[in-house]
């Protein structure tokens, strides 16, 4: 029996599988069509303080290999989540720990929304990709000495399991990944999606509502690779990684880079069954190579690329 | 709802670029309702393509019947699917069309709209309410489907065209708003059951609510997942942004906001 | 008749459509297999000063969608490529403009081998996305800085329409386009390959030998869109696009988010014919659309877009 | 070098995992040289997938024959490819065989490493070089290929396997080392034209470097665009690092450096 059960910055979490914000809703969506005893944690889509509507339509466009979405973080706030969302995901999914991904347009509300999560969930995710309204449009993430701030005052206000989910435009990881171990994170979630734009030729207008988007999908799982492996050379900071894990090789790649846990995203979208799928597939493998423990598997490369 | 593994029993080209698709679907066939969907992954299609949506034509014994047009290269696609593959099937999903109907059911189709509108007549039938009138309406003569199943039901249909080709020469709402005139001028109860191309729901709910009618108006919105997870299908309504794959697709014509 | 040739940055070019560099080796390889009259012009694979052996193998793995690869540049070297390489190009390609692409270790060599060039080649593009030896394997063009002063050398040691290629994994891509512009670039060419990585998880190591190399293919055209789109609202440079071009759409898309010529790269592995494709599929597009010349094609989006 | 559209003529299983594609090619059968290899669009991988190379077998009266094993997605899907069907084919590419050879020529194929020397065979004896021998090794019977293909040419053939199912067992090394021997006991010339797995290259390389005869070696080397623009198909020479698909696929054995 190989032991799947993983601990990543203090989140005990069942299984090494997770689900990738966005793509799985609050969690309970998928019943009847996925076999939640596989997932070790699912991550609930972004949560701010307020009640948000998202962009406007269209918010998504398919291309070869990927998919662009620009959804726009609609929801319904903080407190609609506690009171009604978390209580139904617990009744409906009683046994998979609830990762909440948040968000906010200035620090202070980044903190806000961290300490209203109390202990209502078993872990926070810091989306750190969208626009600081002080900053004009620039993002939290962008800015070292700014992801280094906010991560600080969300640590200051939870004390929960602290993921901070960083985008892959960036030119070196390194100084990102310090930002978040100056500012406290227990964990990094890489990656966010890769700026994309769509455009109607046609109409000779982005096919996007919001002009341009994030892509997803099988296509970014070799730089989703990347990512990994450059962080982990440079931190002890445990790493869930997702982006286009399609299959167990493909979340086996992420753990032989140097994650911890996996999340599947887009792939839900097309397979359910993916969920399935890449768990057994990666048990088989950790047999097949004598591993006992899906633990094991971060970081495995041979000697020479470690 | 649940992802099916389905077999293909038939797969014909019905005319007009349409086809029929009858699958053996037995969890999703006994739980079906009138205007739910299935969201399915096309064979064919790359392995990380998105699924595409179907209104569910009808259900019965197992059989699950979709009727759809090519109108991109998902549909294209399944349309090489043959008698004997197999498909995945996600369903039933959605929330479908209300069926305490008072008075005479007024159903109006625009081409493959009228797709999830037998599986409703059926139903609404089946439970005695009606009459059950069809306005189906199209381009041409070849973009009318499945007149006949709708006459064998014993539903009562009026037809337009564009083109005049059958029918009234003009746009559904003709036959429609004579029947209303009719109804109103009787007295009697209606409510109005609409899929079929936005500026015909937009022109069929307003005249739900100027009859003071009941208006049931099933949107069309490309999908991500169907099951409400991503929030790409979003519909305005006076509650906000509602996501035609799980507050609809079937709405109130009174909460739809039109932009 | 629709007018196809475009001016970029002072390079004539008699048609709209170019190589990307390292695609398309020195221009004379695909004779046989492509309508060069088609082609406005050939880069060349990228050149230093003096000879390099480029990676050990593997060199590449194919992904879904795309291409991973870590050539590393192998070149003969400047001299060779004045003596051999461009008089056998002048002679198998009499029409078609040739662009250089040039690189160096550090910003004294990437100055020499844009000298020594002198008026031999049409045009030069430098790539900055290789590592500065005296910054530890930073590249040139990762830090706004750095690339203003190479891109200055380089100004001072050229009188040829100079390009300098950007890499799309940048936070934002202005600070960048400001250096080019600051440095006295000509044009700017848009996108370099996406750092990524895969894992053969059978050996547990790398597939590249070069551990890690870069993605191109289909799925990064959105990708290049977004990065032209956002480059041209800050720029009057013109821009001379790249990034999965596989059809005339593809190539529409990149003109119209504001690029004024479009390379295609890795699609001409599988298809060469795709420069033909490519080429009538544009003329076809402005023919139906009433556009007289490709040129105005340029950032024609609507209106509210610009 | 041109990228021909070719029809496919037949393409049929001959065993073991192997099948045997004809094609009508004329432009590239009229100018094809032995060792030369074809680049193939494979109908079926996603229009982005990369070409996969092949040896030319046969080239003869505007068909184009090639023999290869499913090794991969890419040949997997190539396995479905129909007669009738139409295939981008970019050729003829890369460097073969001299033909100017003294005294024997000692073909030396592992598995579908056979492939180029069939077409080497019928170019050698065309111009009345030889004796032409065949050193054919595998794992298994089904691993050794065309040898009665070879044989109707005239071709004296000597077989080898791992198993021992046909020939003598061991590596193909064995007939070829006593030919060797034979060939130098009587001092007579030879030359020797290898094609397969590395190790059965290097190993036939070296001896034929320390018989001090010609040898040419034919390297199998994953590739992308076939032609000499993308420097993906390296193999390390005297020369530096040299390109498979132009400078090579066939190699002097002395300008080799094996890693």
């Amino acid at each position: 029996m190989v032991d799947v059960s993983v601990n990543i910055g203090g989140l005990k979490m069942p299984t090494f599988l997770a689900t990738a914000s966005g793509t799985f809703g609050y969690g309970f969506e998928y019943v009847g069509a996925v076999d939640y005893s596989k997932l070790g944690a699912v991550t609930a889509k972004g949560i701010r303080m307020e009640m948000w509507p998202g962009n406007p339509m269209p918010r998504h466009a398919e291309v070869p290999g990927g998919l662009v979405n620009a959804i726009g973080l609609q929801g319904t706030g903080v407190e609609h989540f506690l009171d009604i969302t978390v209580p139904w995901y617990r009744s409906c999914v009683p046994s998979v720990p609830l990762i909440a991904n948040i968000w906010g347009d200035s620090i202070e509300s980044y903190a806000r929304v961290a300490e209203k999560m109390g202990s209502a969930v078993d872990a926070l995710e810091m989306n750190v990709s969208c626009p600081n309204v002080k900053a004009g449009g620039h993002t939290f993430g962008q800015d070292p000495n700014v992801l280094f701030e906010v991560v600080s005052a969300v640590r200051k206000a939870t004390k929960l399991p602290l993921f901070v989910k960083l985008a892959p435009n960036v030119p070196s990881i390194t100084p990102y990944v310090k930002a978040c171990e100056d500012g406290g994170a227990d964990a990094l979630s890489l990656i966010n999606t890769i700026p994309a734009m769509v455009i109607d030729i046609e109409k000779r207008r982005p096919v996007l509502a919001n002009i341009s988007g994030g892509l997803s999908g099988r296509c970014v799982h070799p730089v989703a690779v990347k990512m990994v492996y450059e962080a982990k050379k440079v931190t002890c900071l445990p790493i869930l990684a997702m982006g286009g894990v399609y299959d167990a090789k493909d979340a086996i790649e992420l753990m032989l880079a140097g994650a911890t846990a996996v999340a599947v995203g887009t792939s839900i979208f097309t397979d359910p069954g993916v969920i399935s799928s890449v768990y057994d597939g990666v048990v088989d493998y950790c047999e097949r190579h004598g591993f006992a423990a899906v633990r094991d598997l971060t970081g495995a490369l041979e000697n020479s690329f470690i | 709802m649940t992802d099916e593994k389905c077999r293909v029993l038939e797969h014909v080209d019905v005319g007009g670029g349409y086809r029929r698709l009858v699958l053996n679907a037995p969890n999703i066939v006994s739980n079906v309702e009138a205007g739910q969907f299935v969201h399915v992954r096309v064979p064919g299609l790359d392995e990380s393509s998105l699924r595409r949506p179907f209104s569910v034509f009808n259900a019965q014994d197992d059989r699950l019947f979709l009727l759809y047009k090519e109108v991109g290269r998902g549909t294209r696609v399944l349309g090489l699917v043959k008698e004997g593959d197999e498909v995945m099937v996600l369903g039933p999903l959605g929330h479908g069309f209300p069926l305490e109907c008072k008075g005479a059911a007024l159903l109006v189709g625009g081409g493959y709209g009228v797709a999830p509108l037998y599986l409703l007549a059926r139903s609404l039938l089946a439970r005695n309410v009606g009459p059950v009138k069809l306005f189906a309406g199209g381009r041409s003569q070849a973009d009318l489907l499945a007149i006949d199943a709708f006459r064998e039901l014993g539903v009562e249909v009026f037809l337009a065209t564009n083109d005049g080709s059958v029918g009234e020469k003009g746009l559904v709402t003709l036959p429609l708003d004579a029947e209303i005139a009719k109804l109103k001028g009787a007295s009697q109860d209606f409510e109005i059951f609409a899929c079929g191309p936005d500026p015909m729901l937009k022109a069929v709910a307003e005249r739900a609510l100027s009859a003071n009618a009941k208006g049931w108006i099933s949107m069309d919105r490309h999908m991500i997942c169907g099951v409400g997870a991503c929030y790409a299908c979003i519909q305005k309504t006076v509650r906000g942004n509602s996501r035609c794959c799980i507050e609809g697709p079937v709405f109130a014509a009174g909460d739809l906001v039109w932009e």
